[in-house]
């Protein structure tokens, strides 16, 4: 039981992570029919410049700890976003009408391309974060070890994800992107500006990767520039495993991808524990091709 | 207008004879002229157009996202290895079986959500390479050797001459692809070629034009998975040895590449393309370090100024002789 | 697109294939050894530091006055870490006529381009290929200045067991042709001895960050020590999070695990202590070769070689030379012949060299090594 | 004159059913269609009329009733084999191969009556020449009868909006069949093109081929109609000769109590 329980704890610490990237791949897929193939790169961005903001500029003032996490996060945050606003004008936008593989493959390209200049930027070797920037408190709760990071981790991400869902559903700006998400013609004749839409889809995508990026990059320490391609590859699991375009979706994916993931290394065997996350996956498809809360999505006439 | 994008599209259509046959004799003049090395990159660069091909007719001829295709050519690769060992079997048959098997493979594991939208497909492709590849790995019951791979020591033979020097294999593969080319072009032009377009360009106006969208959709993933498995055999005994290394999902996604940067559907596109992967970056090796980056760059701009790839389909499209002048 | 522009995109195209062939066709006077190593790719620093390392070993023959008279000239061939490329790379050394070649890092890499090779009968001397397998398919014209995997995996038995006094080992690998070889060439000789049992064998996926699962169901197996032998970015985040969980049992690594990020991956204090199995670095050796190798090494790049392997490549580039030398020949027949027969206890910069008959290099030199401080691993004493 | 269960019936419809998350599309759905007749089916938008195609046709099945086509049950066929039995059908909104030549997208009618195999295909066999050279020959046949014979080669999306219903309805015909069912195929034609159409369907009619239609324009309904079914909330109000139907107070009431709402349901009805 006590071991049981200790998966569940890892478990749900991965699962909010696959979670909170998984939001970014659900929503521009949502809104735009896209599977942005670099979002597993803002994710690993988030964790790089979170790493050069603590070691370069705020290793020396005497700032208290949790600013300084605070600052590193919130710069970060930022960059992510402005770059993954970037990505959308440059890569994506203008192939809007150019059928969806183009801008498979564009996004593609976009993946590769920030994967090398991460690479060229902070070297091909693995980096740590400092060792003094990530809280190493832990407590054993009746045998199950349970640290401060998986604390934060699991009730950061839960409080983004809450947030997002009251966002989508109560704001305007969040109706807007529901109204885009069913159709983008229509959306533009109830007065909704589409581009702007896609913009703020971008911005709360990689915001939320970047997060995520830091988070992991305290709780881990390693970062290295092929990261983005695994976590991507997982959370994009995540995101069809819930349903991809539905925003619990995605959280749902999440969390479960990740239990399962632990609970599969943890009982069974860790070499074969893929093979049993993507099993389920096309077990899933075939017998809830929608995903777990995925509505019948309409097929376009 | 009407008039001259139908005159173009012919005169395309002459343009990819004429691109075949410039090819034709480039390869026929070639080996007289390199070093083994430049023969053995050209098998190489076979070995991928058989690839590419094979891919194109599934995300070209018929639309499907297939984002794991170095799964199947793992499945042939390692049938034809596993069985050459330990059973002897003649490496032409075994090529046919290791086909038989890629498409075995290909149909069971996505027939049942063939139906689905493409980007699901996409994922349960991509899941399936990881599952195969990792599968490899773990060596179960001792069958594939786990990450060493395996031994591949028995060689194609024809009539008497074993295939073994880069310009046997030279001929081998280009004759595959000759051979692929002139199928495919049968394909291309009977119920069966177009009813795989009739599926790209709008499913359910097919099915209700009486075409059974599944029987298309399965046939097309049956014969790519099946030519990449029999391609997978050539590979097994050109290297000698293969391992999971060789059948990444990097490997799908440049493969996947490959067919749209070529221009979906178009098979100058693919042979130019995968032409392109194997010698682009050769001549960019002083660039070492930023050559993937320019490749990632080179991938977006394209879609951007290109997004039809770089021979774009041009179909040999049916028509019928005589009847009124337009 | 119209006819003719595709017909002047063809032209262009065939044109910069006849530019890059005419690179290659030019004529050779000096002795010509092949070198084949990652110098693109996920290994390039390794790639990097074998020919730095090659480089210099030439570059005094050469001052020297060269080979039979002749000057010896390196053919570099990228492999960039991939089979494919690596056959590739092999075909070329054979179109290129090098007397011999020597190469390459990666086991699974080094397999295709050993087939090639030996079909083609040219003498060829891995340097960072440890896999078993390579030296059990009977190649004649194979040959390695490293250590096979399974010397590495004995001594860690034996260190295990009767330094450690382990009677309950556990051992994780990442699944690459390496760190699986090295757990199965530890585990064999565990199971042989009988002097301590394999509580737990698991492998982790590489690129992953989580292993809390695996390490929690090892845990409970209750090791007296833990074996990892796959790279050092896993292993400092395997240290780590083993501590985290409450595992105290000693944590001993691999030869890939030597390397200062897993330091500052697993952060100082939990570094401390850790144990790793492997060759002596070059810093580490005691023969008057290898001082001057690297006093020259630390000349020319401002820093030793970090890892053992491009030592073994300056080796492997000695030896062949050496076996030129003393037969005054470049059949690849006779230089074959002569290494597996007659070069005994050559002195290399990494100790004696001598070659068995399948081609693997005789002796075994392993040491425990020690993480004392920040980027400091001390032999253990 | 009773149509129930009568021998000339084509197709028969008996108490069909089907529901979409417990909105009723149609309810207890009834109809008869004479062989060789023209038939109508006519109600204000979101009346079901298209859910009553798409069950007919097997993009939906029914959740009850019975439907028979030539004697036999056509309930549990795919798509594809409905329109081997022979039914053909129209969309609403054009769905063509748009980028195809008008040729190809006729002939693929003719896929469902070739059998060549991968194997024959490959070969280029004598048999699957013959079948091909036919199935080219009933395609020229039907861009003939359609008069766009002259556009063969011409991809079907740069053809005028006229043209693309002409296309759609030969690519319809070329899969030889015994019904054929038109969704609004006057919807969005001018007043010349429109007659043009009741002339065509006409002779499709004379040729053999049994027609039914959902329509709009009551010209034209009334103009080609031999009879007239009318349909409002998933239900058949009224059902008779276009003068019956025409003078049905029910079928008043529902065209002059409902203005024009909003087709979305129709719409969604067409949707999966």
């Amino acid at each position: 039981m006590v071991f049981f329980l200790s998966q569940m704890v890892n478990g749900l610490t991965v699962g909010a992570v696959y979670a909170l990237i998984a939001l970014g791949y659900t929503m521009v897929y949502g809104v735009m029919r896209l599977i942005n193939f670099a979002h597993g790169d803002f994710f690993m961005m988030g964790s790089y410049l979170g790493y050069t903001v603590l070691v370069t500029f705020l290793a020396a003032v005497g700032l208290p700890l949790w600013l300084v996490l605070l600052i590193a996060t919130a710069i970060a945050t930022l960059g992510v976003a402005l770059l993954g606003v970037f990505v959308e004008r440059v890569a994506y936008r203008p192939l809007r009408r150019s059928g969806r593989l183009a801008a498979v493959v564009s996004a593609l390209g976009v993946s590769q391309f920030l994967q090398n200049a991460a690479m060229l930027i902070w070297g091909a070797r693995f980096q740590a974060y400092p060792p003094w920037a990530a809280p190493d408190a832990a407590w054993n709760i009746g045998g199950v070890s349970v640290s401060l990071m998986q604390l934060l981790i699991i009730g950061i991400s839960l409080m983004l994800m809450v947030g997002l869902y009251l966002f989508v559903q109560r704001t305007t700006a969040g109706t807007a992107i529901r109204a885009t998400a069913i159709d983008h013609d229509t959306a533009r004749l109830m007065g909704i500006n589409v581009n702007s839409v896609i913009t703020l889809i971008f911005i709360i995508g990689p915001a939320l990767g970047g997060i995520a990026g830091v988070l992991l990059g305290l709780y881990y320490r390693q970062i290295h520039f092929t990261v983005g391609w695994s976590y991507g590859l997982k959370a994009f699991t995540a995101a069809i495993l819930g349903g991809i375009g539905n925003i619990p979706g995605a959280m749902v994916g999440g969390l479960l991808l990740g239990i399962l993931e632990m609970l599969g290394a943890g009982y069974i065997s860790a070499a074969w524990k893929d093979v049993m996350v993507f099993g389920i996956l096309i077990l899933l498809l075939i017998f809830r091709p929608t995903g777990i809360l995925g509505e019948r999505v309409a097929e376009k006439v | 207008m009407k008039t001259e994008r139908s005159r173009m599209s012919r005169m395309s259509v002459s343009a990819n004879s004429a691109f075949l046959m410039v090819l034709a004799a480039f390869l026929i003049v070639f080996p007289f002229f390199v070093s083994d090395y430049w023969i053995d990159v050209c098998v190489f660069w076979g070995i991928n157009v058989l690839l590419g091909l094979s891919l194109n007719i599934i995300v070209g001829e018929v639309g499907l996202f297939n984002m794991g295709h170095t799964a199947f050519y793992a499945v042939g690769a390692y049938t034809a290895a596993i069985l050459s060992q330990r059973f002897g079997i003649n490496m032409w048959v075994l090529m046919l079986l290791s086909g038989v098997a890629a498409a075995i493979a290909g149909n069971v594991l996505t027939a049942p959500i063939m139906h689905l939208r493409g980007d699901y497909l996409l994922m349960v492709t991509v899941g399936l390479n990881e599952i195969i590849r990792i599968t490899l790995i773990n060596n179960p019951f001792g069958l594939t050797g786990g990450p060493n791979g395996l031994i591949v020591l028995d060689q194609f033979r024809v009539f008497g001459r074993v295939i073994q020097s880069p310009i046997d294999f030279y001929v081998l593969v280009w004759g595959c692809v000759a051979l692929l080319l002139f199928a495919l072009f049968r394909l291309q032009r009977s119920r069966i070629g177009r009813a795989w377009n009739y599926v790209r360009e709008d499913a359910v106006a097919a099915e209700s034009t009486g075409i059974n969208t599944r029987w298309a959709k399965s046939l097309a993933f049956m014969i790519g998975a099946g030519i990449a498995g029999a391609t997978g055999t050539i590979y097994a005994t050109k290297m000698m040895v293969i391992s999971p290394d060789s059948f990444t999902f990097a490997a799908s996604v440049s493969l996947f590449a490959i067919v749209i940067l070529g221009g979906t559907g178009s098979i100058p596109g693919v042979i130019l393309a995968s032409g392109a992967m194997m010698v682009l970056p050769e001549l960019m090796r002083d660039f070492a370090q930023y050559r993937m980056l320019f490749f990632g760059l080179a991938m977006v701009l394209m879609m951007i100024f290109r997004p039809q790839g770089l021979w774009p389909s041009t179909r040999w499209s049916t028509r019928v002789k005589g009847g009124d002048a337009e | 697109m119209s006819g003719s522009r595709s017909a002047r995109l063809l032209v262009s195209l065939a044109l910069l294939a006849l530019l890059s062939m005419a690179q290659f066709a030019r004529a050779a006077e000096p002795i010509r050894i092949g070198l084949q190593a990652p110098i693109t790719g996920p290994w390039a620093y390794e790639g990097e530091m074998a020919r730095n390392s090659v480089q210099i070993v030439a570059d005094e023959i050469n001052k020297a006055g060269g080979l039979l008279g002749r000057p010896v000239e390196i053919v570099l061939g990228d492999d960039q870490g991939q089979p494919q490329q690596s056959a590739l790379v092999a075909q070329r050394m054979i179109s290129e006529k090098v007397v011999a070649v020597v190469g390459t890092y990666g086991s699974s890499v080094n397999d295709p381009a050993a087939a090639i090779y030996e079909r083609n009968k040219l003498v060829n001397i891995a340097y960072g290929s440890t896999a078993e397998s390579l030296t059990t398919h009977g190649r004649k014209y194979f040959f390695r200045t490293c250590f096979r995997d399974d010397r590495q995996g004995e001594f860690f038995a034996n260190f295990a067991a009767d330094t450690l006094k382990a009677k309950r080992i556990a051992i994780i690998h990442d699944n690459t042709t390496f760190g699986k070889g090295l757990a199965e060439a530890a585990r064999r000789p565990i199971l042989a001895q009988g002097k301590a049992e394999v509580v737990f064998y698991d492998a982790i996926t590489p690129g992953e960050r989580d292993f809390t699962a695996i390490l929690g169901r090892m845990g409970r197996t209750n090791p007296d020590v833990v074996y990892f032998t796959g790279y050092y970015s896993e292993a400092g985040l395997i240290i780590r999070q083993m501590r985290t969980l409450g595992i105290k049992a000693p944590f001993v690594g691999g030869n890939a695990a030597v390397n200062d990020e897993f330091i500052k991956i697993a952060g100082i204090d939990i570094a401390k202590g850790a144990l790793m199995t492997q060759e002596p670095l070059p810093t580490d050796l005691d023969y008057p070769e290898s001082k001057a190798f690297v006093a020259e090494y630390v000349r020319r790049h401002g820093e030793a070689p970090s890892s053992p392997w491009p030592v073994y490549a300056a080796d492997a580039f000695k030896v062949i030379c050496a076996a030129i030398e003393a037969t005054k020949s470049t059949n690849s027949d006779v230089l074959m012949n002569y290494l597996h027969n007659n070069l005994k206890d050559y002195p290399g910069i990494t100790g004696p060299i001598s070659f068995d008959a399948v081609g693997d290099r005789e002796g075994a030199i392993y040491l425990a090594y020690e993480v004392f401080g920040e980027g400091d691993f001390r032999p253990r004493r | 004159m009773t149509m129930a269960g009568s021998e000339t019936a084509m197709l028969s419809l008996a108490g069909v059913s089907k529901s979409f998350g417990g909105l009723k599309a149609v309810s207890d759905f009834s109809l008869d269609i004479a062989k060789g007749s023209i038939t109508s089916l006519i109600g204000p938008n979101g009346a079901g009329k298209t859910t009553v195609f798409n069950l007919i046709t097997g993009i939906y099945r029914p959740d009850s009733g019975t439907m028979r086509f030539d004697g036999a049950s056509i309930m549990s066929l795919l798509p594809h084999q409905v329109v081997e039995t022979g039914i053909a059908r129209t969309f609403q909104t054009l769905r063509l191969f748009e980028n195809l030549t008008c040729f190809e997208n006729v002939v693929a009618g003719q896929h469902c009556r070739c059998r060549a195999g991968f194997i024959a295909c490959l070969l280029n066999t004598a048999a699957r020449r013959r079948e091909e050279e036919k199935a080219f020959k009933l395609a020229e046949e039907a861009l003939r009868r359609l008069g766009i014979w002259q556009f063969r080669d011409e991809l079907a999306k740069n053809l005028s909006y006229g043209d693309r219903r002409r296309l759609e309805i030969a690519r319809a015909l070329a899969t030889v069949p015994k019904l054929l069912i038109l969704d609004e195929p006057a919807g969005g034609l001018n007043e010349q093109e429109s007659n043009d159409l009741m002339g065509i369907i006409r002779d499709i009619r004379d040729s053999g081929i049994t027609v039914f239609l959902i329509e709009h324009d009551m010209r034209v309904v009334m103009g080609i109609s031999d009879r007239v079914a009318v349909m409002e909330y998933g239900r058949k109000i009224a059902e008779g000769t276009p003068e019956e139907v025409q003078h049905n107070p029910d079928v008043i009431e529902a065209y002059l109590g409902s203005d024009e709402e909003d087709d979305e349901f129709a719409k969604a009805g067409e949707a999966r």
